[in-house]
């Protein structure tokens, strides 16, 4: 008995779209001209990823389950987090293109006079551009994934590259290398859990869909220990991807060591991906032992918050503050699958466009500060950057008012939705301590607005490079964002109010 | 009741002209103080026509009010700015813009050589106006504007020369106060408005009819705590020696004849609140006979003959205030020792004045002496005024305090013996600091410092002494002719029926015992400081030095109030730095602390990260287990 | 033999794998352990497949599989480089970013 | 569109006008800012003007949904409240940019962004008195604070960077909790009426009494951080004794109004049983703040650290009379809002002038000011005497006001109040004594009186003192029914008269 399995291409498009321009990218990496690539494989990247938009958008109201036999959910949350993983990653591409973050050759020993050489030929690794979009094509499959094996598949296809890709970083190598060796590790480490869970989730239930489980755990069928240990087991490999306590000790690591455009871009998408998959794990298969996990994850949320603004405080670079600022935001983010509503998940959904826009802006300014060695991500080497240059500053300061929930920036209707929709359900220890742990964030928010406007410049050479064209495009994307949704978040919340739904 | 649209005007005139004086700076130089002069005589002679006017109608139709504007309305809280001219007002009107007219005419000379005379002028006016206001308003927040205007007025000028480090603390110090008494006037509206919903006289006047005695009673000591503060009575009473840093006319009108007499005036016009609570009433004497001994022993030791003065006015308000507790037979005494006190303490007051002005503006009486010769007029004015206040008949002082001495042993029983006790008591002690005050300045050898060169002041200084002078030997006569003045009062303190409580003496035997301690006081001082004074002050008994202390009540103040104070304030400023925001200060720290803490866990080491999500890993299974089993 | 066996079984592999995890110094051995707990999440696959009697269990392990060869190109990779240009395979010596 | 409206654009539109003046010529952009606030002036006088004092409810409404999927509302309107606290903000304005004429040099940034701030300041506080939508309200409640945040720590002296971070720390950490109890009372509605932020609605809720306990204390914690209450308050002296005194003025003046103003907009209208629950506490706390404040102005050694600590005093007798539920103790504090507000801009302005003059802000520099500089002198000693509530002067009627009313129904509050009032004769007098008193102290020979524009800037608010002292009628005619309505929503009505009736 085989039946050939039916497979709808129009709403799996979107992933192939994306996967088809990666892999047009690595024949392009093989047989294109060095100096026709860079030019090439953005222009790719991108034209795939506007299509897969265009397809997207076009297919937004299907809903199925039977997109790839029952693998793959193709309903109102998947539109809405693959829609903003290709906006974000639109905008990270643009990012990434920008000049001279990458290696020019990888595998070249950092200080050697390969490296030397590479570097003075003016050359650049291309293969990032379809290292990313693998990446997005597994984000897009990992929030969409509605089976354990393409959930692990996807988690794999969307790390792999990643863990690659924080290695390329053209100065500070050895750095770099650490944090993609660090990355690899843990992530590999946390993917042994999620699949190790995977199989006891398995072994409770005889199914390996989301709606199996569920329903097992509906008729309460099979072993409570296994059903224990694979909740808690899958719940470590989720909670790894986007940065909660006590599994967050890679983000600052690797957001520091990584290339900031991918630090942009793993900060933005991976957070939606990971946080969309553990929403319909959440919501989907597991709603109905809330009792069992809400507990736990309100804890976890509540310490990770606490842990994310507290560690912040005394931090001396902006990319590892960025990082614990991460942490605390996946803090308020699981309140979103602690609400278990509709609410929400609409208010996730929300949160993660406004957090991601304000991700990629403070990203790119990131890449814009900078001394004759590079990037320059210490702190006390910012000070006074208000003076040179308070628009780029200033667009800085609006991303981290907007992390910081301050009203009338997208950060503040996304905290604001978010902790409605936690009281909603009743949950108010948790909308308590978020408010609480709000205050301590906004402390080394203002303590960088202070650096920044209200302490006389250093002398030392740190200046604010021009920004390109890209940059610029990213940086007026990601202010607009984040202004038009702090003062008419209807926009987006009305889309987001009606994408909110899982199919089961 | 007569309804009048034009009283507002007595008020309104020295007000403006006070405000006008001020705005218009050094322009005004030249004329000001004319100008102040005549805006003062001219609310005098509409003083006295609205008296004469006044004394024209019967009897109901006497009082008058003025409805001016709705000042506040809250709910039920409704006060309007709205004046009342009755038989006891019109008094005051004419005591404050007489005496006050005579006083502005004095300083035209006196503050002659002051760079900022239009500014003192200015004040002047101002206190006029402010206390035309108290005696004027026909509601007790009315009287708070007038009463803390006045007090106002009064702080400008103690502080007049406020260059003078001692000088401004003393106006200070008046001020400060004045606002404890201040307090009890408020509490009292506040007590009138919750208890009566009203706090007009004639509406608490109608309520308290039905009133608790307890409410009565906290009313009337309320009242009596700022009559205390007003006037200088026991507890609150230092300020008033050190007020006499100002001018001397200042001294004359605001801290002799009227100001401090305003809370005479407050228990006299608050008649049916003590008349309904005898505990009240109680409190009021012991204040009054407390404070006119107190002053006078304070009197017997100073030798700055102003702050002799001083202490003499603050005695003899004793008197007024002993006399407004004594009960309805009492109140038109009070006022008329009031009236009679404005006179002769004005006079005296002022007198004093004129030898400062003839001796260097030294106050010290031991470097006086033998004043009598070269300032003849000075010496038989104050003369006058001195025979007036130790009682001599047929000077004012004897018909109006032998009549309070008379009512105190009638009290009735064992408290008409100590009341009229203390009273004859504080006359004899009267008449020594008098005594010792005259003979010290006018008579005996001189003792002035070199250089002074004394002399008879000009002319415009001593008309307003002579007039102020044959006041005070008229007015007593005058006022207790026929009963004039407890008749003219009848209405406004409702003494009918009251009469009685059984004599203890007969009225001349009472006159004939004060007569005769009199003139045991005179003997002793003029016995005393007959032969030649030192200079120098001797150290003196205990006694005196206590007494020179003002009875050790600055002292007592400074370590039960200052003291105490200024070490709160220093504690709370420690708390505030290091409890209050130390705690503030203290979360940032714990935070930082644990930040850095949480930076120890990130070192950087592949395997403990791992090691961390491995403890992680365990802990939430541990968790659930225990929560799910 | 009781089939919860390959149970107990496979958590130990998986205890011993993250125990290597944490334990183990040289990047390549931490890395084998990681694909030991792979390789024990296989056997409880296979073993609950067994034990369900359903085939789920072993089409996952197959896409393990493969996945984890994927894994070891991308690790191997980065332990690599890492080796050529520190010239050492531990990770503790990998412990720059820590400020 | 409402006036209400057009009056907050206003100010806006002003602001973004000011950027066609070229950034170099100063003087056009002081007088044009000068100018503009003066045109918001004459809007808020029409809106005074078309006031309607008999109508109960709110006037010049507006309403437009914002976002709709929380059912929050663009919705503003004004009553008798809201009216007086406008009108304080639009007469502050313009007097305040005059007088700190000079105030935007040597700040960190230009002065065109000074004034451009000034006018965003203004704009933020008249849309935080007139909003109707609870989240409205807490937006720009929270909104408000960047500006005031970029003039502290852009233009003023000291440790103000330190000082504007601590103000700012504080009242966003009252803010979240804010956050949390409108959340809180949005999903109530939501269960109840349907959600909704209008704050007329959201009153008829019925709360139980934890929740309601909770979400009051959230709102009032928010508001005694911003009124600043005691023990809320040690952000105030740091923020003032930096800030440059324009700022000061409406820091002070008007925005911590914006605490006060809450507790009877939102405290005691949205959660009348907590009210009642929690009056005690707060009673002793204004009671405490009334002290505390006055005896820590008497500690004070700095001119603007004593006049922070004087508010907070006179905060607690704001506070006192809201939580007194009298109609006297209500309208006695929203008067005394705005008596303060004109108090502290007298007692600011002039106080910067001296320590401008002086380069020092310890009082003890000060000295003798009285004989040099006669017009400064004066006008700080009838600041001085509005501090302390001189019968005559506006102050006096709002604290006599909130003190009667307090005392018929807590009447030992009132006597520890009263208390206060020889306090604050202490710590104006000595100050008035230290300051312009005695002998002139060294290097202040030379100090220059008030020029023509520092008088023109300083006679209105001293005119309106002393106007106020003596007519306040119209200003309680537009309050009182406000607070009627006040207090009808907290179910509470006046004590009666114990006698006589």
């Amino acid at each position: 008995m085989f039946t050939s399995p039916i497979l709808d291409y129009s709403l799996l498009a979107p992933i192939l779209i994306i996967l088809a321009g990666a892999l047009i990218g690595v024949g392009v990496e093989a047989f294109a001209r060095k100096e026709q690539r860079a030019p090439l494989q953005l222009g790719i990247a991108l034209v795939s990823v506007v299509a897969s938009f265009v397809q997207l958008l076009r297919v937004r109201n299907v809903r199925s389950l039977k997109a790839a036999i029952d693998s793959v959910a193709f309903d109102g949350a998947t539109v809405f987090m693959q829609g903003s993983i290709l906006v974000l990653a639109f905008f990270a591409l643009l990012l990434i293109a920008d000049r001279g973050n990458f290696v020019a050759q990888a595998s070249a020993i950092p200080g050697s006079q390969d490296e030397h050489s590479s570097i003075a030929e003016g050359k650049s690794q291309t293969e990032v551009f379809p290292l990313t979009l693998f990446a997005i094509s597994g984000m897009m499959l990992f929030a969409a994934a509605t089976d354990l094996i393409t959930l692990f598949v996807a988690l794999e296809v969307l790390s792999l590259p990643l863990y690659l890709m924080a290695g390329l970083s053209r100065r500070r190598r050895l750095l770099s290398q650490e944090a993609a060796l660090k990355y690899f590790l843990l992530g590999a480490y946390s993917s042994a859990f999620f699949l190790f869970g995977g199989a006891f989730l398995y072994g409770y239930s005889g199914s390996l869909s989301l709606t199996g489980i569920a329903t097992a755990i509906d008729v309460n069928s099979g072993n409570d220990v296994f059903l224990l240990i694979g909740i808690v087991f899958l719940m470590v490999g989720l909670l790894f991807k986007i940065g909660a306590v006590p599994f967050h000790s890679w983000t600052p690591d690797v957001y520091q060591g990584a290339p900031t455009p991918i630090t942009g871009f793993m900060a933005a998408c991976t957070k939606i991906a990971a946080l969309g998959a553990m929403l319909r794990i959440f919501y989907v298969a597991l709603s109905a032992d809330v009792v069992m996990w809400r507990p736990i994850v309100t804890v976890i949320s509540i310490i990770t918050m606490l842990v994310g603004a507290i560690a912040a405080l005394s931090q001396r670079d902006v990319k590892r503050t960025l990082a614990f600022s991460s942490i605390a935001h996946a803090g308020f983010l699981l309140t979103g699958i602690i609400a278990l509503n509709q609410s929400g998940l609409k208010a996730s959904l929300f949160y993660l466009v406004a957090y991601g826009f304000a991700t990629i802006g403070a990203f790119a300014v990131v890449t814009l500060v900078r001394d004759s060695a590079g990037e320059v991500s210490d702190m006390n080497r910012w000070v006074g950057l208000g003076k040179k240059s308070p628009l780029i500053a200033g667009a800085f300061c609006l991303f981290l008012l907007s992390f910081g929930g301050i009203p009338l920036t997208s950060g503040f209707i996304a905290k604001f939705s978010i902790f409605t929709a936690a009281y909603e359900s009743g949950n108010t220890t948790v909308v308590v301590f978020g408010v609480l742990t709000s205050a301590i964030a906004l402390f080394f928010y203002l303590r960088v607005i202070v650096m920044l406007f209200f302490t006389e410049p250093k002398s030392d050479a740190v200046t604010v490079s021009v920004p390109s064209l890209k940059v610029k495009l990213v940086l007026a994307a990601s202010v607009i964002v984040t202004i038009v949704l702090g003062v008419y978040p209807s926009l987006l919340l009305n889309s987001a109010q009606s994408f909110a739904s899982f199919l089961r | 009741m007569t309804t009048r649209t034009d009283l507002v005007y007595l008020i309104a005139l020295p007000l403006f002209s006070s405000a006008f004086l001020l705005l218009l700076g050094r322009i005004a130089d030249k004329w000001g103080h004319f100008f102040a002069t005549a805006i003062s005589a001219s609310t005098f002679g509409i003083g006295l026509y609205e008296f004469f006017a006044m004394r024209s109608r019967s009897g109901d139709f006497r009082a008058a009010t003025q409805r001016i504007f709705e000042w506040i309305s809250v709910g039920t809280f409704k006060v309007d700015a709205s004046l009342l001219l009755d038989q006891l007002s019109i008094c005051f009107v004419l005591l404050i813009t007489g005496v006050g007219t005579l006083i502005h005419i004095y300083s035209i000379a006196y503050m002659s050589h002051d760079r900022d005379r239009r500014r003192f002028f200015a004040y002047l006016n101002l206190f006029i106006a402010a206390m035309l206001l108290l005696v004027l308003g026909d509601s007790y927040l009315n009287l708070y504007v007038g009463w803390e205007g006045v007090g106002l007025a009064s702080y400008l000028l103690i502080g007049f020369w406020n260059e003078r480090p001692a000088y401004a603390t003393a106006a200070k110090k008046a001020f400060v106060a004045n606002r404890v008494g201040d307090v009890g006037l408020s509490l009292a509206i506040m007590i009138a408005f919750t208890q009566f919903g009203s706090v007009t006289f004639s509406g608490v006047k109608d309520a308290a009819l039905h009133a608790s005695s307890a409410a009565l009673t906290a009313l009337g000591a309320m009242l009596l705590l700022a009559a205390a503060g007003k006037s200088a009575q026991f507890p609150l009473q230092s300020w008033l020696g050190d007020a006499m840093a100002g001018p001397t006319p200042v001294s004359a009108l605001i801290h002799a004849a009227t100001m401090v007499t305003a809370g005479v005036y407050l228990i006299t016009r608050s008649n049916f609140i003590f008349d309904a609570s005898s505990t009240a009433r109680l409190l009021v004497v012991i204040v009054g006979a407390i404070t006119l001994l107190f002053g006078a022993i304070v009197g017997t030791a100073k030798d700055d003959i102003k702050k002799a003065l001083a202490a003499s006015t603050m005695s003899q308000i004793g008197y007024m205030i002993l006399a407004t507790g004594l009960g309805p037979v009492g109140y038109a005494f009070a006022i008329m020792h009031l009236l009679t006190h404005g006179f002769f303490k004005a006079s005296m007051f002022l007198g004093a004045g004129s030898v400062m002005h003839g001796m260097n503006d030294e106050v010290n009486m031991r470097r006086y002496g033998g004043l009598g010769k070269v300032m003849p007029i000075t010496a038989v004015t104050f003369g006058l005024g001195y025979l007036a206040i130790i009682g001599v008949p047929p000077f004012a002082g004897f018909y109006s305090k032998d009549k309070i001495i008379e009512t105190a042993f009638n009290a009735g029983g064992a408290r008409g013996i100590l009341l009229g006790g203390a009273a004859l008591l504080g006359a004899a002690i009267t008449a020594f600091y008098m005594t010792r005050v005259v003979v010290l300045t006018f008579t005996g050898q001189k003792r002035w410092a070199d250089g002074t060169h004394p002399h008879e002041s000009p002319s415009l200084m001593l008309i307003p002494i002579i007039l102020l002078s044959v006041g005070s030997v008229a007015s007593g006569f005058l006022l207790n002719k026929g009963n004039a003045l407890v008749h003219w009062l009848a209405p406004v303190v409702d003494a009918s029926g009251a009469e009685g409580g059984a004599e203890l003496f007969k009225p001349i035997v009472v006159s004939a015992l004060a007569l005769g301690v009199v003139v045991l006081g005179v003997l002793t001082a003029v016995l005393k400081y007959r032969g030649t004074v030192p200079v120098e002050a001797p150290a003196g008994s205990p006694l005196t030095r206590f007494a020179r202390r003002d009875l050790g009540q600055d002292d007592f103040n400074h370590r039960v109030l200052v003291l105490p104070g200024r070490a709160i304030t220093k504690s709370l400023v420690g708390m505030d730095f290091h409890f209050v925001d130390g705690i503030v200060r203290a979360v940032g720290w714990t935070l930082s602390y644990l930040s850095l803490s949480l930076k120890k866990v990130q070192n950087g080491y592949v395997r403990s990260y791992a090691l961390l999500m491995t403890i992680g890993a365990i802990a939430l299974l541990a968790t659930i287990w225990l929560v799910t089993l | 033999m009781d089939i919860s066996n390959y149970i107990y079984l496979s958590a130990i592999l998986f205890v011993i794998g993250a125990i290597g995890v944490v334990v183990r110094r040289n990047a390549i051995v931490v890395f084998m352990c990681v694909e030991l707990m792979l390789n024990a999440a296989n056997l409880a696959f296979v073993t609950f497949s067994r034990i369900n009697g359903d085939l789920g269990g072993q089409i996952a392990s197959f896409f393990t599989m493969v996945v984890a060869a994927c894994e070891v190109v991308v690790g191997l990779a980065i332990i690599v480089t890492m080796y050529r240009s520190r010239r050492s395979a531990s990770v503790d010596d990998a412990s720059l970013l820590q400020r | 569109m409402s006036l209400v409206t057009v009056l907050e654009l206003t100010p806006l539109i002003s602001a973004v006008l000011l950027y066609a003046i070229p950034k170099g010529n100063t003087k056009l952009i002081k007088q044009a800012a000068i100018a503009l606030s003066v045109v918001a002036l004459g809007i808020s006088g029409l809106i005074a003007y078309r006031f309607d004092t008999n109508a109960t409810g709110m006037q010049f409404v507006e309403s437009h949904n914002w976002i709709s999927n929380f059912g929050i509302k663009y919705a503003v309107g004004i009553d008798g409240l809201a009216l007086v606290l406008i009108l304080l903000t639009t007469i502050l304005t313009p007097i305040v940019l005059l007088a700190g004429w000079n105030e935007a040099e040597g700040g960190r940034w230009s002065v065109r962004t000074f004034y451009v701030l000034m006018l965003i300041l203004e704009s933020s506080m008249i849309a935080v008195f007139a909003a109707t939508d609870v989240f409205l309200f807490y937006v720009i409640f929270e909104a408000m604070l960047i500006p005031v945040y970029l003039l502290i720590g852009g233009y003023g002296r000291g440790e103000r960077a330190a000082a504007a971070m601590k103000f700012l720390l504080y009242s966003l950490l009252g803010g979240l909790l804010m956050l949390a109890a409108v959340i809180g009372i949005y999903i109530i509605s939501t269960n109840q009426i349907g959600g909704t932020f209008e704050t007329a609605k959201l009153a008829t809720l019925h709360i139980d009494s934890l929740t309601e306990n909770c979400l009051f204390l959230g709102f009032f914690i928010a508001f005694a951080i911003k009124a600043p209450l005691w023990p809320f308050h040690t952000w105030l002296p740091g923020a003032a004794k930096s800030a440059t005194p324009a700022t000061s003025v409406l820091l002070l003046g008007v925005l911590d109004k914006v605490g006060t103003y809450g507790m009877i907009r939102f405290c005691i209208t949205l959660f009348p049983h907590a009210t009642k629950t929690f009056t005690p506490l707060i009673i002793v706390l204004s009671i405490i703040s009334i002290l505390y404040g006055a005896f820590l102005a008497i500690g004070q050694r700095d001119i603007n650290g004593l006049i922070a600590f004087t508010s907070i005093s006179h905060f607690g007798f704001i506070v006192l009379g809201i939580f007194s539920m009298t109609s006297q103790g209500l309208s006695g504090a929203t008067l005394y809002m705005v008596n303060h507000g004109f108090s502290t801009a007298a007692l600011f302005l002039v106080a910067g002038w001296m320590v401008a003059r002086r380069n020092s802000s310890q009082i003890e520099d000060f000295g003798g000011l009285q004989r040099i500089t006669p017009v400064m002198a004066w006008s700080f000693f009838i600041a001085g005497m509005s501090a302390l509530a001189l019968p005559g002067i506006s102050s006096f009627v709002s604290e006599f006001l909130v003190l009667v009313g307090t005392f018929t129904r807590y009447p030992v509050a009132a006597i520890f109040g009263t208390t206060g009032i020889v306090l604050a004769a202490l710590y104006v007098l000595i100050t008035v004594q230290r300051s312009l008193h005695g002998p002139a102290a060294p290097g202040n020979e030379g100090i220059s009186d008030l020029n023509l524009r520092e008088k023109i800037a300083i006679a209105p608010v001293i005119a309106l003192l002393v106007i106020m002292g003596f007519f306040p009628k119209p200003v309680l005619d537009w309050i009182n029914p406000s607070s009627t309505a006040t207090m009808q929503a907290a179910g509470y009505s006046d004590p009666l008269p114990k006698a006589g009736k």
